[in-house]
């Protein structure tokens, strides 16, 4: 029973790393319909400013947070200039292979300039755990669920209430009626991908010093944010959040009552068992032929 | 003129980190041999190529070494997977290699005699590791490995040692390379009644268990295998986390004057400091220096650095490594054999954020 | 014209092994070869479905898992006890099972994945893979897992009244690679040329409109997946006997991802793309090795194909072929312009 | 109030308009009729940018507009409801009656407008919350219309707006028209129903082939035969 | 007249979610007919296609096509019944030229064995050329030879419409169920349509027609059904609709005398 307690508090603390993942993903892969190749690079990139801003700079934890938000949000934007721009109007694969060019160039980028060698970020939060009866946390993670959960209500609040969160979402839709309804569709362009970029840099700063920070972090953490986004359906985030909390209990009991080796196999097979019964996700959007 | 040796070694891709620490230590032995004369009379000129961390890169490096580059003998090529894509290779141009970290079983006794490993696999780790068992007093432990070669047959060696000591064997619980997320299978053996957990996958790993565990309150004895600890990085990053943990380790940089050969562990970690790479990489580095000075010696036996030879040399060499006599014993079927050296093995324990040796 | 330009191709390829005499630069050729078949394969479902597969490493990585145990034999228990027994087999049986099983999976993977479109079946054969890959590592009575299977030997061709030829040269293995690829590449322009390949045009193109015609999804699709999983699946075999080991790294997401550079680069929907495509990132890395560091390699190599794209959008085969040949039959002479990009690209 | 001069236009590789001229006076409603392919749509994405002209010019109220974006094309009062209705299918009716105003401030009066366009459809009032894209033809061609009005142009341009409308709305959405001209709103209407746009103009061009071949008061172009015989089905 | 009967929808009711898109609609359509289904806007006629091409399971009832039920049939299996339909957004295969629209199009004659295509049989090529030869008929009946070999997702508006049509035609239908053919095109075009839709009902094809030309629909049709929220409201000969106070009250308004 206290196991089952402990892996239930597990899912919960992996779901919202999961969630927070997903968020920034949604924006660019749901919402602006690009194969987000370097979402993982992004991630990495914000763990890499939290090393550098904590460890290597000496300052404050949590002024390093928002440092590597706007630097993920720098960089995102570049991307979106240099390697995007150009490209408006090809088609989505053209787009996706010059994302795996970029993911390709900067991972090596990443490991020129700083090494394998994993690092580590130290904390502000006591290393004693958080013990409750049989299950214990960590503070570290218990500030992470918070974090992004304060995260994904912003960009919840972006998306789906702001006018700049509309005309996002109109532009992805058509392009060229956006623009003659006013939309300055460069923009859009342009900050969609940027704000997509912070999240991933974001979801980078706070994970990094859970875990430990290396120059392929991103690689897995992409997959996954990917499953994520395709579990909760493309572009929405509420199903974007309840599709992290449904992988995470997926490997957590798959780890737990199944067997490690196969633990991400369950969530893999949770979803393809989804798909087939939900061909576009959990929380498909409404269609109509005809 | 000089004396061609091949390197086979990741520095890209998943394996990066280690591949280069092997190459840094490989650097430090040429440089040494080379300035007190080289071999035979000329330099050695190590031919280093990136296998990408790929089975498949391995094999064309290695053709590559041996077809243009002409070496006569190679040095690789870290990871199992990526030796046993190579070993083909061996047999079809008739040139040695010396396996300086590879743990699976079946580099040797699959009948390769081209095949010189100095790394121990886990049936040498665990022999050296029975007498030490005893004085542990274990009664019941869970393994927790990563789930490639070295941990499968961690698992495997280990249990089948400790079974025979009438130890009993609790989960065996795996986990991907490149796993970041432990909880769930620390959370099942925080709840199984073993009193130790034997835990084998590299020093990133390590750190990410030795925090989890902390994180759920797990307060088993932790005991780590294969060498690639790297205490002092556990030690800079999992901080207190890292108290308690022992580890079985089969080299000492942090007691030189307990080393088989304390004068050669001296000027290695002198120069490896000199060249200001971080300390922590005594521990996988080690292995390319003395993979290297292996090779070297054996050139200097053959009096010719032509690939028979060295292949005929290499099984009478008798160096001092930095962990133990480098000498090759047969392994394999019977006429094929390869050659395997027994290093020495220890067990150290962290405590208040230092490596202490267990005084066995 | 064009066959002439594909005659010449042929006979360029097949006089490498004559006077290029370099081993490694072989091997590199046979592996880029045996890539380039895969590549073929996805793009039967990529460029001509319009279905992206990120899994397609799976089907290779069952090739060459069913080629390498059906020579190798196994042993392995069942349940309920059983013990189920395979004595080696001849390595030109395990092609052929390989081929077989492959396009078997390809059969269920097409019925469980064509429910499902776009990203979402981009993340299915993810799926997909990353199972199979798990089952591979963790089925160590079968597959060894992470220990490999090794010994693999290489295929032996019978010869009726000489024995056998077993091809264990490099010479010997490019023509089987080369003579395997010439195959894979006349029955994908058959299939695609012919009333199939205008279903599976329709379907990429138009989901409803297609189906609303007669066009059955389900089995053009399928057909289109079984049979490129089963070259892939040969691609697969060929890989084993001749690298002669295999692990579950084979699975590895970087390898489907090679392929689908090979084939977007070269240019999706068109013949010769993957085969273009797949020689220039085939032997790119080749190229690089001598002249930079390892990290920047791959810098150089995410630069160039960058690079590609920027110049040739849709890929050189069709972007070149689109400047050298315009107004030929068979491309639309007048292109639908979707409009802001012209906006954006025309001086006012 | 808009004036084209010799205005050039295509695509890739054709040529869409082979030099255009004409004049949209303040106050008027302006037909633009033509066969499928004449390049009434084309011309109508020329002024308001999405298509480049390669050469000519256009001004608006004295000001060149010739090669702006949409976004300034609009923001200086022109607005374009396009062809083949164009709704963002993923918003809900409300979401794009707002993407309307998107150039706007001031929600009161944004949405006093919203409601007036809910009392000329009353269909689109029952599926506000609807996304737009599961809505019936005719109800996404409504709300294109209301999409276009909520910009509140000084210019607007209708591609064809009476598509895929019941009668009963047709002559509900020419009443519209005819409305928002009287108050003082010039308009420039693209039909295919050549009879109906003619007769309420009250200026016109005839477009073939990319070209101008006649212009006059609607009425001329009604008792012109070859329109009659061309478009009037007559 | 004692026709056969070609199509039977029996109570058929639609729902999405809460909203009832159709409640409860029953005609049938005889052989060699032309009905036009009509309404306002939002009425259900175009649902009531999807439901009888496969492509919407309805909530409740039935439809029976040449005493085959539907329910169950996926739409392609729908379309080799010779049920075919157009659309009424404009539906090409936007990438392909004109030309190879049709030849897509005309898939359920091109049908040969995988094998004999992969072989290149002769069997395989005599089909092909059988193709080609239809394709450019078709061309030709819809006046778009010209731009045979654009794509057809650079056609204007009017110039698609037509394009789907003529892939309706290529799919060999035993019954047509066009919906909103005319719209963006003007009066003469439509004139020229009207007597296409006759050329086409005179080889024995059935008709079923949602169109709001009103003038069109009055002269082509043998009988009018109308549909008002899902329901219908009213069936006859046009001269009987076209004064219909209900159907004048809720879809043509009082001037659709006029045009
Ligand atoms: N997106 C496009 N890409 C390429 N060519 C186009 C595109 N849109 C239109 N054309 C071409 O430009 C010409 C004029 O088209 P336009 O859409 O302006 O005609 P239209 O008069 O509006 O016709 P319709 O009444 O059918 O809507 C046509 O020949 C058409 O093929
Ligand atoms: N997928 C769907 N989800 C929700 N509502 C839908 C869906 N499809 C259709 N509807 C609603 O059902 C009703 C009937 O739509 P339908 O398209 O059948 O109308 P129609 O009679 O063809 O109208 P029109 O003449 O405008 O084309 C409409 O009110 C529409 O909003
Ligand atoms: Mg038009
Ligand atoms: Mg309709």
């Amino acid at each position: 029973m206290s196991e089952f307690l402990q892996h239930l508090i597990n899912m919960l603390v992996l779901g919202g790393t999961y969630a927070l993942l997903g968020i920034g993903l949604t924006l660019i892969f749901g919402i602006m319909n690009v194969v987000n190749f370097t979402h993982g690079v992004l991630y990495t990139f914000g763990a890499y400013i939290m090393f550098i801003v904590v460890q290597q700079l000496g300052l404050n934890f949590f002024l390093a947070l928002p440092v590597a938000v706007l630097a993920g949000w720098l960089l995102g934007a570049a991307i979106e200039l240099t390697l995007l721009r150009p490209l408006r109007g090809s088609d989505i694969d053209t787009t996706m292979l010059v994302m795996i060019g970029a993911w390709i160039a900067m991972q090596s980028g990443t490991l020129w300039i700083w090494g394998g060698v994993a690092k580590s970020v130290a904390t502000p939060f006591p290393e004693a755990p958080l013990v409750l009866g049989p299950v214990s946390v960590s503070w570290l993670r218990l500030f992470v669920l918070a974090a992004a959960a304060m995260l994904i209500l912003v960009t919840y609040l972006l998306i789906n209430k702001t006018s700049l969160g509309r005309a996002m979402r109109a532009t992805f839709q058509d392009h060229d009626t956006a623009s003659l309804m006013g939309v300055n569709v460069d923009m859009i362009y342009t900050s969609t991908f940027a704000i997509g970029s912070s999240l991933a840099a974001a979801a980078g700063a706070l994970l990094g010093p859970v875990y430990v920070i290396f120059p392929q972090m991103g690689d897995l953490a992409a997959v996954k944010a990917f499953a994520i986004v395709i579990l909760g359906g493309l572009g929405n985030i509420t199903g974007a959040v309840i599709g992290g909390f449904i992988l995470a209990l997926a490997e957590e009991l798959g780890a737990g009552y199944v067997s490690s080796g196969y633990r991400d196999a369950m969530g893999f097979l949770i979803i393809i068992a989804v798909l087939i019964f939900r061909p576009t996700g959990l929380f498909a959007r409404a269609e109509r032929v005809g | 003129q000089t004396i061609k040796i091949g390197v086979n070694e990741p520095l890209t891709g998943a394996f990066a980190a280690s591949g280069t620490y092997v190459v840094n230590g490989a650097k430090i032995a040429a440089d040494e041999i080379n300035a007190k004369g080289g071999v035979l009379g000329k330099k050695i000129e190590l031919v280093i190529e990136d296998n990408k961390s790929n089975p498949t890169e391995a094999a064309a490096v290695a053709e590559k070494l041996i077809t243009s580059d002409k070496v006569p003998v190679l040095m690789g090529a870290w990871g199992s997977s990526l030796t046993l894509a190579v070993m083909p290779k061996l047999m079809e141009y008739e040139t040695p290699m010396v396996v300086e970290t590879s743990s699976s079983g079946k580099i040797t006794t699959t009948g390769n005699p081209f095949i010189f490993r100095i790394s121990p696999p886990s049936a040498v780790e665990a022999a050296a590791f029975k007498n030490i068992v005893d004085k542990l007093a274990l009664k019941k432990v869970d393994f927790l490995v990563i789930n490639n070669d070295w941990g499968r047959g961690t698992a495997e060696d280990f249990s089948k040692m400790m079974k025979d000591k009438g130890i009993s064997i609790g989960l065996v619980e795996t986990m991907d390379q490149g796993a970041q997320d432990m909880s769930a299978q620390l959370s099942k053996i925080k709840s199984s009644d073993s009193e130790t957990v034997i835990v084998t996958t590299a020093v990133d790993q390590l750190t990410l268990i030795f925090k989890q565990a902390a994180a759920l309150g797990l307060k088993k004895r932790i005991i780590t295998t294969g060498g690639s600890q790297n205490p002092d990085q556990i030690i800079a990053q999992a901080g207190a986390a890292a108290n308690g943990t022992m580890h079985l380790t089969t080299f000492l940089p942090w007691f030189p004057d307990k080393t088989p050969n304390p004068e050669a562990t001296n000027y290695f970690i002198a120069e490896w400091k000199k060249r200001g790479f971080e300390f922590a990489g005594c521990t996988e580095s080690f292995r390319g220096y003395d993979g290297i000075r292996t090779v070297a010696a054996a050139i200097e036996k053959a009096g010719k650095a032509e690939p028979a030879a060295i292949k005929a040399a290499l099984w009478n060499i008798n160096i001092k490594g930095l962990n133990g006599d480098i000498v090759f014993r047969k392994s394999g079927p019977e006429g094929k054999e390869s050659g395997q050296s027994q290093p020495n093995v220890y067990l150290i324990e962290i405590n208040d954020g230092k490596v202490e040796m267990k005084t066995l | 014209m064009k066959a002439i330009v594909t005659i010449l191709a042929v006979a360029a390829l097949g006089s490498v092994p004559l006077w290029l005499r370099d081993p490694y630069l072989l091997n590199a050729l046979i592996t880029t070869g045996i890539f380039v078949i895969g590549a073929m394969s996805l793009n039967l479902l990529l460029g001509f479905t319009g279905q992206l597969s990120l899994g397609h490493i799976a089907f290779f990585g069952i090739g060459a898992y069913v080629s390498a145990l059906t020579s190798l034999g196994f042993d392995i228990g069942l349940p309920g006890g059983f013990r189920l027994v395979h004595a080696p087999w001849p390595p030109i049986v395990g092609f052929v099972l390989a081929i077989l099983i492959a396009g078997l999976c390809g059969y269920f993977v097409g019925l469980l994945s064509f429910r499902v479109r776009g990203a979402y079946f981009v993340i299915v054969t993810i799926s997909f893979a990353e199972v199979v890959r798990l089952v591979a590592l963790n089925w160590v009575e079968l597959t060894q897992g992470p220990l490999a299977l090794t010994n693999i030997p290489s295929i032996a061709l019978p010869l009726p009244g000489f024995g056998e030829l077993t091809l264990r040269t490099k010479f010997h293995n490019y023509y089987l690679v080369l003579v395997v690829a010439l195959i894979a590449y006349l029955l994908i322009a058959r299939l695609v040329h012919s009333h199939f390949g205008r279903a599976m045009r329709g379907l990429m193109e138009n989901e409803t409109l297609a189906v609303s015609v007669g066009i059955d999804v389900t089995r053009t699709l399928t057909i289109a997946a079984v049979i490129s999983a089963a070259i892939a699946g040969a691609a697969g075999s060929l890989y084993a006997h001749y690298i002669r080991i295999i692990d579950p790294e084979v699975f590895a997401f970087i390898n489907t991802v090679t392929m689908v550079i090979m084939v977007i680069s070269g240019g999706k929907g068109s013949l010769a793309g993957p085969v273009v495509g797949g020689l220039i990132f085939g032997l790119l890395p080749v190229a690089l090795r001598p002249v930079m560091a390892p990290e920047a390699q791959w810098i150089a190599y995410g630069g160039v194909l960058i690079a590609i794209l920027f110049v040739l959008p849709r890929g050189i085969v069709p972007s070149l072929a689109q400047r050298f040949m315009r107004r030929r039959s068979g491309a639309p002479a007048l292109a639908p312009v979707t409009l802001t990009e012209t906006s954006a690209k025309e001086p006012a | 109030m808009l004036e084209i001069r010799d205005m050039v236009c295509g695509y890739g590789g054709v040529t869409a308009l082979r030099g255009i001229s004409l004049d949209v006076k303040a106050g008027q409603l302006v037909a633009l009729i033509g066969a499928n392919g004449a390049g009434k749509s084309t011309t109508l994405r020329a002024i308001s940018g999405l298509v480049p002209p390669r050469s000519g010019q256009m001004k608006f109220e004295g000001i060149d507009i010739t090669g702006a974006r949409p976004p300034r094309v609009l923001a200086s009062g022109i607005a374009h409801c396009p062809e083949g209705r164009r709704v963002f299918p993923h918003m809900s009716v409300e979401e794009n009656l707002d993407m309307g105003a998107y150039l706007r401030r001031g929600s009161g009066e944004i949405a006093a407008d919203r409601d007036r366009i809910y009392t000329e459809f009353p269909r689109l009032a029952e599926r506000r919350r609807q996304a737009a894209g599961t809505l019936s033809g005719g109800e996404q061609q409504m709300l294109a219309i209301g999409r276009a009005l909520m910009s509140r142009p000084r210019l607007i341009m209708f591609d064809e707006p009476s598509l895929g409308l019941a009668p009963n709305i047709v002559e509900r959405t020419f009443a519209i028209i005819r409305g928002i001209r009287d108050a003082g709103t010039t308009v420039l209407l693209v039909e295919q129903n050549a009879f109906a746009a003619l007769e309420m103009c009250d200026h016109a061009y005839l477009l073939e082939n990319g070209r101008i071949v006649l212009s006059g008061a609607g009425t001329e172009l009604i008792a012109n035969e070859h329109v009659r015989k061309a478009y009037l089905g007559g | 007249m004692a026709r056969s009967i070609a199509m039977t929808i029996e109570q058929v009711a639609v729902r999405f979610g809460g909203l009832v898109a159709i409640s409860d609609m029953s005609f049938e359509v005889g052989e060699g007919e032309i009905v036009s289904l009509i309404g306002p806007n939002g009425a259900g006629k175009t649902t009531a296609f999807n439901v009888m091409t496969g492509f919407l399971t309805p909530s409740a009832g039935r439809v029976t096509y040449r005493n085959t039920a539907l329910a169950g049939l996926k739409p392609h299996e729908i379309a080799d019944l010779g049920l075919i339909r157009t659309f009424q957004r404009t539906s090409v295969f936007p990438n392909d030229t004109v030309y190879d629209n049709l030849m897509i199009g005309l898939h359920r004659r091109g049908r040969v064995r995988l094998l004999d295509a992969i072989l290149g049989l002769p069997g395989a090529r005599a089909s092909e050329r059988r193709l080609r030869q239809r394709a450019s008929e078709l061309l030709e009946w819809v006046g778009l030879e010209r731009r045979a070999h654009d794509a057809a997702g650079s056609l204007s508006y009017g110039e698609q419409r037509l394009v789907g049509v003529a892939l309706a035609l290529a799919a060999q239908p035993s019954m047509l169920l066009l919906d909103e053919p005319v719209s963006g095109m003007n009066a003469s075009e439509t004139h020229r349509f009207v007597e296409l839709i006759r050329g086409i009902r005179d080889r024995g094809i059935t008709i079923l027609l949602v169109e709001h030309d009103m003038p069109m629909v009055m002269t082509v049709s043998d009988r009018i059904v109308v549909l008002n929220y899902g329901r219908i409201i009213a069936e006859g000969a046009p001269e009987v609709i076209r004064n219909d106070p209900a159907v004048i009250e809720a879809y043509l308004g009082h001037g659709a005398g006029r045009a």
